[in-house]
């Protein structure tokens, strides 16, 4: 069974929400950057979004743009990021998502890579800049090799849209909770609540929300409602500029339920 | 060979939509609207009328008899998009582009721009149909085509600086992506070349497509024959599309796309992303992209700010791989050199891109029979490129006196 | 009421051939082959394919709709002169002048120039027809236009800087009459508008006559009338005889000639020749001028180079004080609102010259019905006003923050 | 009988060439003007051609231009002018010549004006922008007068033209010698000769040559062949930067055939 699935069975099973951590690989580089990963791991985290750096980052805000810029300045590339899950895979059993765009994969060859991926210990792929219509080119392969292809859900997909997305979709779905590139958001939508509620009327599959969840407190409003919830910049700044294992702590009490 | 994208936006293997989920909403309903606008014989006159009383179409096929004397081979004729409203091409599209956006009832347009010209262009929509109007270009860019800031601003447009990356056309378009994101509820995205993800290529090639329509038309007249040759620069391919696809199924018409070869193809300091690029994904299409092994895109390197980009319109990589066009490039000295050249020949200041297509036509023509005929598309006017080709004289004159 | 000059170049008492005898000689030869030429239809052919083709026209006859609305009165209409190759209506002229120039065999141009425009205009037709050129500029104006100046000297021509007198367009007029004397065996001076001794004013006018002549027809078919007002700005008039004089004869069409009230008429600095000068001899023809009681001429202002002119074409005197022109000015002021105004209302960035007939045109619309057409001269583009305006509008912040 | 016409009548009678002398009225004051325009008187002026500033003065080169805006600075109007004159009157039997451009003559009236000159003791006009064709408006005025209105030849101008406009001329013709502007020049040209025998085919009036000449030297040069000698801009330089006394001797001498 895919890592993915199971680790959403177990949470469903303890009636527990899950946190999807984001973090880009290689920042500032591949050592200091496996040894934030593995804070994060040890703090908790359901699902790791491994960010594979890319110069041309268009669904990103500063936060992760410059992370990728230092990532890449350091040189790193996607060899150096399934090494590292493979070196992750030593000691944690934490499903990983491969979180990136599309060029890069495509360069590598989406067969290849789902080999190589399923290899270092990759459970799924998650690629902003391919949507549902155009994705069978690398999903022949993610399906093949047992890897889960995460579909994203945005504020501006219609009903029926989602539908048919969630329909062939499977790991989790990704609602991304604003209209904007990723960052840190001092304010949370209003209408997460109707929108994942919908959601639930189309899909079977777990729901994580994210985009601009920056705290314990942010992050247990999320649970309310979704599944797990995706904390991504605001785990990349603490990263970079000090309190990594901290923010962990403060996000594990809000996504159990234990803030305030 | 179909020229039309199939359902998903691709030409063959390139085009698509590889684009961020939050705007492919946006895109499907742009496709749809815009497929029913070219339908819409109201939409369709209102296109053309601007076109005719605001652009100023037809741009005349002009002659260039000293030119072509001092090639000494094909008789050249220079299509003059540099008469165009606001001096290029671009405003034939940001025409129908703001008006499929008025018809969609958006109230706001944004564009990336690199030589400033489709951010003139965009601006100047934006102010004829009382919209307001954003337009993201690099700070290189801001420096270099600084008289298209200054119209820009007096149109009524705010130009946000671009300081990620090169700075230049590429992180103007990723800006502008990202902030359309945020703003897709109330913004219509001008794209300014048939780049982009579907259907702006299709979209952007179709409001474009006027050029080539008129130089058949013109030829005809003048000369009772298709031309032999039509010669085009290639930045994302909207003018060389424009000029192009009407010519596509005349397969005697040799059609050459000329890309920028920067400092030189054997520097890597150019632009040339058919020519010395791979298959990549950039900017909403799959198409050639300059990248490293990795996938990384790389910089590009144009004296020309409306070349300086990476990836290319995913139309042109189809062609390139059917051989229906060939590409080829022009380094920033031979561009240079036409600059001059065709302003003291013929009284035509080009813009420095078009200056490329005119390098290489020159090459071209040498080598034809007087009896042929070569259309350069001459894209836009140098007006926005006095002070950077001064700059590069001035510099190149006191190295050679120091 | 006689339109044409008589054999001494009057047309009633204005007008003449004031000039030393030196040039008399070359004038009269310049009388005598351009009444020939215009007779030869090889001659007459080769002129209008150039405005055609290389020049561009017919200029577009553009409905303002939002700058209408504005105004709530009549429905205007833009002459789009701006659209011209080299930005503006002076390349008409030009093209004349070099056609007869290579004609008389003359290989060398020489011109003078306020705005730059007819300095552009000139080194262009030098360039296309392969003459020497050189253009005389006083060095007021060669800071407040500069990019014009880039480009003559990238068109190939010498800008000679005048720095006698008020350093603007008079100046250089007499300065390009004494280069004259000296090279009146192989330089053919072409005068940039309806000024100067004769035959300049009428060949001028002429050669203008066909944006009155396309207007015309435009009017005609597009609203199957004549319109019932026409605005021009008047500097040296060129622009405004171009578009008038087809219309003379047209009594219900009335003519409004707009010149330059600089900062005010009440204050001394202006331009405006007709409105407040007086009957005087000046480069070559007699006319109204600004002068003193001595006789001394003025010096004009006006923030727009190209109007910056104490004294006015001859036939406009004459057209003056026949009552079939109206001339009125409007201010400095006046002419920067409307300069943004149009700008942000129909995208279209005027030459501060035309933005004086603009805001003219404002005034007169409003005053007039839904029914009315009044069809505005936009004589030329703005870009090389960026500058100059964009350093006003900043002094003018800084004062007001201040 | 005119002045002008008594004087060169003289100057044949005695086998004598003349001296015609141009200076700008008023520069750089009127008081000082009127100075060096008795120096030049007394150093042997056989016709004075005072010079009405104007302020766009064409046919001119820098140093006649800038005497005419010291002299408009000052103040200098045409009423100044012919007060001038009629002051010299009192000292002077020298025929006068007002050479200037149309304007201030027009703006003036050109009836009053022809009244007052004569009334101040002048002899005749020069009008260096109103050619032969024109001149009618103001030569209708001038004969009344009893002024001479100076008809001026260039080089350009063609034998039957200069036929034509030499045919009504009186006091005598004004043949420039070059093509440009006044000015010292430090050549004169070459074809004098044949020109003014060209044009003594044609009028019997007596041809004053100049344009250029600086020197005694030149003034001996063009004395060969021409009635007169004009100078000018040679003058109104040394008005200005001393030497006039100086230059007028050595200009008398070589009028006169003596230098050398
Ligand atoms: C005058 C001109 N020509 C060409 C280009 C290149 O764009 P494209 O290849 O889309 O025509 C530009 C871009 O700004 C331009 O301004
Ligand atoms: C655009 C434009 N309009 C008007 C004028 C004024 O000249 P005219 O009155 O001869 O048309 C100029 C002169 O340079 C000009 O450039």
């Amino acid at each position: 069974m895919n890592r993915i699935d199971a680790r959403f069975a177990e949470l469903k099973a303890a009636g527990k929400k899950g946190l999807v951590a984001y973090l880009t690989a290689g920042d500032p580089d591949l050592q200091t950057s496996e040894e934030n990963v593995r804070i994060a791991l040890q703090g908790g985290v359901d699902v790791l979004e491994l960010g594979v750096p890319f110069s041309d980052p268009t669904a990103d805000g500063p936060t992760i743009q410059e992370a990728a810029q230092r990532a890449l300045a350091a040189g790193t590339n996607l060899n150096d990021v399934l090494a590292m899950v493979k070196n992750l895979r030593k000691d944690f059993d934490t499903p990983i998502v491969l979180f990136g765009y599309a060029n890069p994969f495509f360069r590598y060859g989406y067969e290849t890579l789902c080999r190589d991926a399923v290899e270092a210990g990759v459970d799924g792929f998650l690629v902003v800049d391919i949507p549902y219509e155009i994705c069978g080119e690398l999903k022949m392969h993610t399906d093949a090799a047992g890897l889960r292809l995460i579909p994203l859900i945005a504020p501006t997909t219609a009903a029926e849209r989602a539908d048919r997305i969630l329909s062939e979709a499977q790991g989790f779905a990704y609602y991304i909770m604003v209209k904007g590139v990723t960052g840190a958001r001092r304010e949370l939508v209003v209408d997460l609540g109707e929108r994942i509620a919908a959601l639930r009327g189309v899909t079977d599959l777990p729901i994580a929300a994210g985009f601009g969840v920056s705290s314990g407190e942010q992050a247990a409003e999320v649970a309310r409602t979704a599944d797990a919830v995706v904390v991504g910049s605001a785990l990349v700044r603490a990263a970079h500029e000090g309190g990594l294992a901290e923010l962990m702590v403060d996000l594990k009490r809000g996504v159990d339920g234990l803030s305030e | 060979m179909n020229q039309q994208a199939d359902a998903n936006g691709y030409f063959g293997k390139y085009g698509g939509r590889y684009i961020a989920e939050t705007l492919m909403p946006i895109l499907l309903e742009i496709e749809k609207d815009y497929v029913e606008a070219i339908k819409d014989p109201a939409f369709m006159e209102e296109f053309r009328y601007l076109l005719k009383d605001y652009v100023g179409r037809p741009s005349p096929l002009y002659r260039a008899d000293r030119l072509s004397e001092v090639c000494s081979g094909a008789r050249i004729y220079l299509k003059r998009e540099d008469l165009n409203h606001t001096g290029a091409h671009k405003v034939n599209n940001t025409i129908g582009q703001a008006l499929l956006a008025r018809r969609m009832g958006r109230k706001k347009l944004m564009a990336e721009t690199g030589a400033g010209q489709h951010g003139v262009a965009t601006a100047t929509a934006a102010a004829l149909f009382g919209m307001e109007c954003i337009v993201y270009m690099g700070e290189e860019d801001i420096v270099r085509q600084a008289p298209n800031v200054k119209r820009m601003e007096l149109l009524g447009a705010t130009v946000m600086p671009v300081g990620s990356g090169t700075k230049t056309l590429k992180d103007a378009m990723s800006e502008a992506l990202r902030a359309w994101v945020a703003e897709v509820d109330t913004t219509f995205y001008v794209i300014g070349s048939v780049a982009g993800p579907h259907p702006y290529p299709t979209m952007v090639r179709d409001f474009q497509a006027v050029i080539g329509d008129e130089t058949k038309k013109q030829i005809m007249e003048q000369e009772g024959r298709l031309p032999d040759m039509i010669v085009a620069c290639v930045g994302g391919g909207s003018n060389a599309a424009g000029i192009f696809y009407p010519f596509i199924e005349d397969e005697a018409v040799k059609l050459v796309g000329v890309e920028a070869a920067g400092f030189g193809m054997d520097t890597g300091k150019h632009a040339a992303s058919i020519c010395a690029g791979d298959v990549g994904i950039l900017h909403g299409s799959k198409t050639y992209v300059l990248q490293d092994g990795d996938g990384q895109v790389l910089n590009a390197h144009s004296v020309s700010a409306g070349l300086d980009y990476p990836g290319v319109g995913p139309q042109h990589s189809f062609w390139a791989d059917q051989n229906r066009v060939e590409y080829c490039s022009i380094t920033d000295d031979e561009a240079l050199a036409s600059f001059h050249e065709l302003t003291l020949l013929e009284g035509i200041i080009p813009a420095l891109e078009s200056a490329h297509a005119v390098a290489e036509a020159k090459k071209r023509a040498a080598g034809m029979n007087k009896s042929d005929l070569l259309v350069v598309n001459l894209s836009g006017r140098g007006d926005k490129d006095l002070d950077t080709v001064l700059a590069i004289d001035g510099a190149a004159s006191g190295k050679a006196a120091s």
